[in-house]
């Protein structure tokens, strides 16, 4: 039969008399290891893993499963201390319950583990700097950088790039695009000659040599700079201004990005010293210059309620867009559906470098710890790859309707369609599926079933007994 | 495909009143792709109907159109008082016509004959008319796209390539001749467009279509 | 009031005729018809694109026929004008003192000589009635404007008794005089009998006393008119007998009109039956003669002025 | 009343799970999905159906769900429901709280504002 671990770290409280009753009640020995052992003698194949924290313990356990290539499914948690703390009457029974269930069910997850493992090679694009390579090389990744033109396409979770005199299979691609600064919006000439628009960063040295009382500022933030860098600097400047010299400071941008922890706290200080956050469309904002030159008119439709609005600003300081120089392979398609993979931001949602295409790593900078850095991720890529667990997804086929909702709505572009005429079916790509179970929300037919990582009977745990306020 | 919307929940409730057991039945068509009769609908509608005190169950037909697969049903319809049909008019008459003795109460208002033009956005684009004219107009039908069905248009109303009657909707004009243009056939805009044969639309009453051969 | 209406009023067994506008521009044609008649009925039917051929239309040929002396009945059918039209053109009858209009759904285009035109039936019989009646009595168009000025108008609906479901026939008569139908012309009569019947079922429903019914008749020329009829205009029900006895006359015309004066004194006893309309099509030239011979002349004198 | 919430793994659940340890005074059921995305109008309806009067809906802000969208997706779809709700005179509402892993104040104006609205509408 296979072996139950219960596995715990540090000073985690194991719950000793639950465990030893379910064994009771059910028959099943519990092993309680800490994590810290040394596994690597013992086969954990059929192992089904406990775990007692739901927080960060929770990515160890999905770690240490992950580099045994053991089935994700077959690794389940009980948040115990919470739920200790939240419900402390119910809660070793809640603890029995999912005992009972987790060890009661273990036979319904087929543990079908693929590990897919990338070639240990990388393609940088669109040229190789002599640093960068050599960088890599002392991880020992050989690296490609052929002279267009040529073809890469995916296969698997590798990318197959043919030229007319090679073929060669890599593992992960490295785009290295020169990035060029260009405003978000078309400035006219009239409006460039009043002087009166410019960048961030002759905007700083403006700073000390311009008064800006009582003046009114527009701070123009481009979609294709979600640069946190940016961001604070921003944010930080039309708080001052408007602090410290009363400045009337607008702020127009596509979306705002509050998602990293301390910002929350910036835009709402920015917002206290009165300075004002509009979201809208860029390149729909209109400037044209005021009559003696001094100023400019900018008109703009607020997001919100479409409301247009006309004021007149002395000072427009735009953050550049940042976009890559054009080269051989600067648009990524999944059949006919461009990828977006090209945007330089340090966005908190999504790991440093990488791109919404797994194995496809972007960078902008030039100096050799951020080679390294660079380096020491596509490493970990390219040694730990992906376990893709076949289950965790299905499209039931007789169900499937092809409506292409799911096609249009995933926020990956991980889903297209297979097959021939009527047999045609939605199929969800392992390689990009991030789990997330949009998909699942929208078919209107309910064919999309998504099994996450996560012990769907959650929901029954946490309700029992606790009702009412 | 054929684009429908669900009734208002408070009208679908008025006409189930006196009625326990209902039988809340998707069609798995084109009302599912147009996300308004599919499964999910279904559910959603029967657990409404059940906070709303009724005994309502959900079901899914392929396609509702077709007695076969209507027949299949027997058991469940005959089970329940009512039924709730979120197929498009011709289903719920194909069913009604299956089961002359069960109340079968439309869920939908099918609105049109249309395609999704982008995620969760659908347009009409024929009317059915019979006589297909679409090849002289760029393949941009005006007599569904056009307010007022023109055959030699625009109106005068046509401003900024919108519609008079509704700002918001292209006029389809606009888009005969654009299309035109780019295809470079303008002069074969120039001919006037003769009175079009309503007789092959709905104009001569109720149309049926005969293969003899493949008749049994 | 309209004269038809007084002479409804005062009890008088009404006579209607009808008269079908030409295929062209000469008014002569109507005129002329209009003429034969004028001393011999108390109105004349003057009908719309009749069984949907184009013709001249019915609101010009009824100021005609009133430029000679006869009073009009106005038909109006569903089948080319929306609720707009309809509306407006009634408001231009009655401006111009047409004061008698028939409601009618109208032919199908695809009988006419046009079938490949677009039909309108933006409403039907029943709710033009609705619609003309509420312009009369509350002064408010269909979409609940008040509209300004005197409406005279005498209402009327036609119906007929022997299309299927016979049964349903009265209810749905019942309906238009609801709607507002003050009298009701009917298909032509045949089978008295079958009629009689109707008639019943009308008295039962009270509905002789809220209308007045006037019978349509029409006197054949010949048995392969009649036979014609009975295969080609639906509803219309005709005895064996009549089909026989029009076969063995040695006169056919002379039997026809005999056929016609018959059934009009059998009509005349029915009891709620307020006059007749006959419908001599292309052939008004006999209509003083069946009402001589079935003496119902003279006609009442219109009050001059 | 009785209160499910649901709450992605990214912010919605850990903030859940600590809202209800700094307030005791709520008791809520908590359950935890991948992403708030993934939560549909009839499962909606079916967690309102267990007998709760208010289904609270916990994610990341809408501007910087991982998922990039599956938070406004819940949003929208819990509008349709609360519209579909309203339609039908089911006094159950479906309620929304973006809100990051460590700031769940939100969680609590957005209780607070439902149960005083609900206050309102009883006479």
């Amino acid at each position: 039969m296979k072996k139950v671990l219960w596995l715990y770290e540090g000073e985690d409280n194991v719950p000793l008399p639950q465990i030893q009753a379910v064994e009771e009640k059910i028959g099943v020995h519990v092993e309680v290891r800490s994590l810290g052992e040394d596994f690597s003698s013992e086969n954990l194949e059929q192992v089904l893993i406990l775990g007692s924290s739901f927080s960060w313990h929770r990515e160890r356990l999905l770690e240490f499963a992950l580099q045994r290539s053991i089935n994700p499914l077959q690794v389940r948690f009980f948040p115990w201390q919470e739920v200790q703390r939240i419900f402390p009457t119910t809660a070793s029974k809640l603890l029995e319950h999912f005992l009972v269930e987790t060890l009661k069910r273990r036979e319904s997850y087929p543990a079908q583990v693929v590990k897919l493992l990338p070639e240990r090679k990388v393609l940088v694009l669109p040229r190789l700097e002599k640093a960068l390579q050599e960088v890599f090389s002392r991880f020992g990744i050989p690296v490609y950088s052929p002279q267009p033109p040529f073809l890469v396409e995916r296969d698997g979770v590798n990318f197959v790039l043919s030229g007319e005199s090679f073929h060669e299979k890599v593992g992960s691609v490295v785009l290295f695009p020169e990035w060029q600064e260009e405003p978000p919006l078309r400035i006219p000439m009239e409006v460039e000659e009043t002087g009166r628009i410019l960048p961030l960063a002759r905007f700083r040295n403006l700073l000390s040599q311009k008064k800006f009382r009582e003046k009114t500022v527009v701070f123009v933030v481009s979609p294709q700079s979600h640069s946190l860098k940016d961001w604070e600097e921003v944010f930080a400047l039309a708080r001052d201004l408007s602090r410290s010299q009363k400045a009337k400071i607008w702020v127009l941008a596509e979306e705002i990005m509050v998602a990293a922890p301390q910002f929350e706290r910036l835009y709402r200080e920015t917002r206290s010293e009165g300075a004002l956050f509009e979201k809208t469309k860029i390149s729909t904002i209109v400037l044209q210059p005021t009559l003696d030159m001094q100023g400019l008119w900018v008109e703009f439709e607020t997001e919100r309620d479409r409301y247009h609005q006309r004021f007149r600003a002395d000072w427009v300081v735009y953050v550049p867009k940042r976009s890559p120089l054009p080269f051989g392979a600067s648009s990524w398609w999944r059949g006919d559906a461009p990828i977006e993979v090209f945007f330089d931001l340090e966005n908190p949602n999504l790991p440093r470098f990488s791109t919404s295409l797994q194995g496809v790593f972007i960078a902008s900078q030039f100096d050799e710890e951020y080679f390294l850095e660079l380096a020491q991720t596509v490493d970990t890529y390219l040694t730990q790859g992906k376990i893709a667990v076949s289950d965790c997804t299905s499209v039931e086929e007789e169900k499937c309707v092809l409506c292409l909702t799911c096609l249009r709505t995933c926020p990956w572009k991980a889903i297209e369609i297979e097959g021939k005429s009527k047999r045609k079916r939605a199929h969800i790509n392992w390689e990009q599926c991030h789990l997330c179970g949009i998909c699942m929300a929208f078919c209107p037919a309910s064919a999309i079933g998504v099994n996450s990582l996560y012990p769907e009977d959650f929901f029954m745990i946490t309700t029992t007994g606790s009702g009412e306020k | 495909m054929i684009v429908g919307e669900r009734k208002p929940v408070t009208e679908i409730i008025d006409n189930l009143k006196g009625y326990r057991k209902v039988l809340v039945l998707a069609c798995g068509t084109c009302v599912t792709v147009c996300m308004s009769g599919g499964e999910k609908e279904a559910q959603e509608l029967a657990s409404l109907l059940r906070l709303k005190g009724f005994q309502a169950q959900a079901q899914t037909v392929e396609r509702q159109c077709e007695k076969e697969f209507n027949l299949q049903l027997q058991t469940g319809i005959c089970a329940c008082e009512a039924v709730v049909s979120l197929a498009c008019g011709i289903g719920v008459q194909v069913l009604a016509d299956c089961f002359p003795r069960v109340p079968v109460f439309p869920g939908l208002n099918t609105t049109f004959m249309g395609a999704p033009v982008e995620q969760g956005i659908w347009e009409e684009r024929c009317s059915g008319c019979g006589e297909c004219l679409v090849h002289l107009f760029g393949n941009v039908c005006p007599i569904t796209r056009c307010a007022k069905s023109l055959l030699n248009g625009p109106c005068g109303g046509s401003r900024g390539g919108k519609c008079e009657v509704k700002p918001e909707r292209d006029c389809a004009w606009q888009l005969i001749y654009d299309r035109m243009k780019s295809q470079g056939k303008l002069e074969s805009l120039l001919e006037v467009q003769p009175p079009k044969n309503w007789s092959f639309s709905r104009y001569g009453g109720q149309r049926k279509m005969i293969r003899e051969d493949v008749k049994l | 009031m309209s004269f038809l209406e007084s002479v409804l009023q005062r009890g008088i067994f009404a006579v209607t005729a009808e008269v079908g506008p030409p295929k062209g521009t000469e008014r002569s044609v109507i005129e002329k018809k209009c003429l034969q008649l004028r001393d011999y009925v108390d109105a004349v039917n003057i009908t719309d694109n009749q069984t949907a051929i184009v013709r001249l239309s019915s609101f010009a040929s009824c100021l005609i026929a009133r430029e000679c002396g006869v009073e009009p009945v106005m038909q109006m059918v569903c089948r080319d004008r929306n609720r707009i039209a309809l509306q407006s053109d009634f408001l231009g009858a009655c401006a111009l003192g047409i004061e008698n209009f028939l409601c009618l759904t109208g032919d199908h285009q695809s009988m006419g000589n046009h079938p490949q035109a677009k039909n309108v039936f933006d409403i039907d019989s029943v709710q033009l009635l609705g619609i003309l009646n509420d312009m009369k009595e509350k002064k408010i168009f269909q979409c609940g404007e008040t509209l300004k000025g005197e409406v005279k108008a005498f209402l009327g609906a036609g119906e007929n008794p022997f299309a299927d479901p016979i049964e349903f026939r009265v209810y749905r008569l019942a309906k238009k005089v609801s709607a507002g139908a003050r009298f009701v012309q009917t298909q032509a009569v045949f089978d008295v009998e079958m009629f009689a019947r109707f008639m019943e079922e009308v008295r039962k429903m009270g509905l002789h006393e809220k209308t007045h019914i006037l019978a349509g008749v029409i006197p054949v020329k010949s048995p392969q008119a009649l036979r014609y009829m009975q295969n080609e205009v639906p509803g219309l029900s005709i005895p064996a007998s009549l089909l026989e006895r029009m076969e063995k006359a040695p006169d056919p015309r002379e039997e026809g009109v005999q056929i016609c004066v018959e059934i009009i004194e059998k009509l005349k006893t029915i009891e709620g039956v307020r006059g007749v309309h006959i419908m001599a099509i292309a052939w008004e030239s006999i209509v003083p003669e069946i009402v001589q011979r079935s003496n119902l002349y003279p006609r009442p004198r219109k009050e001059v002025g | 009343m009785r209160i499910a919430s649901v709450g992605c793994d990214r912010q919605g659940f850990p903030a859940l799970l600590r809202f209800l340890e700094t307030f005791p005074e709520y008791r809520m059921d908590v359950t935890a999905v991948p992403c708030l995305g993934t939560v549909h109008e009839s499962m909606m309806l079916h967690i309102l159906e267990d007998g709760y009067q208010l289904l609270l809906l916990a994610g990341c802000p809408l501007d910087s769900c991982f998922n990039q969208k599956g938070s406004e997706f819940a949003f929208r779809k819990a509008q349709r429901v609360n519209a579909l709700l309203t339609e039908a005179g089911i006094p159950k509402r479906v309620a929304c709280a973006f809100v990051t892993a460590d700031k769940i104040g939100e969680i609590k104006r957005v209780l607070e504002s439902i149960v005083s609205g609900q206050k309102g509408e009883e006479p």
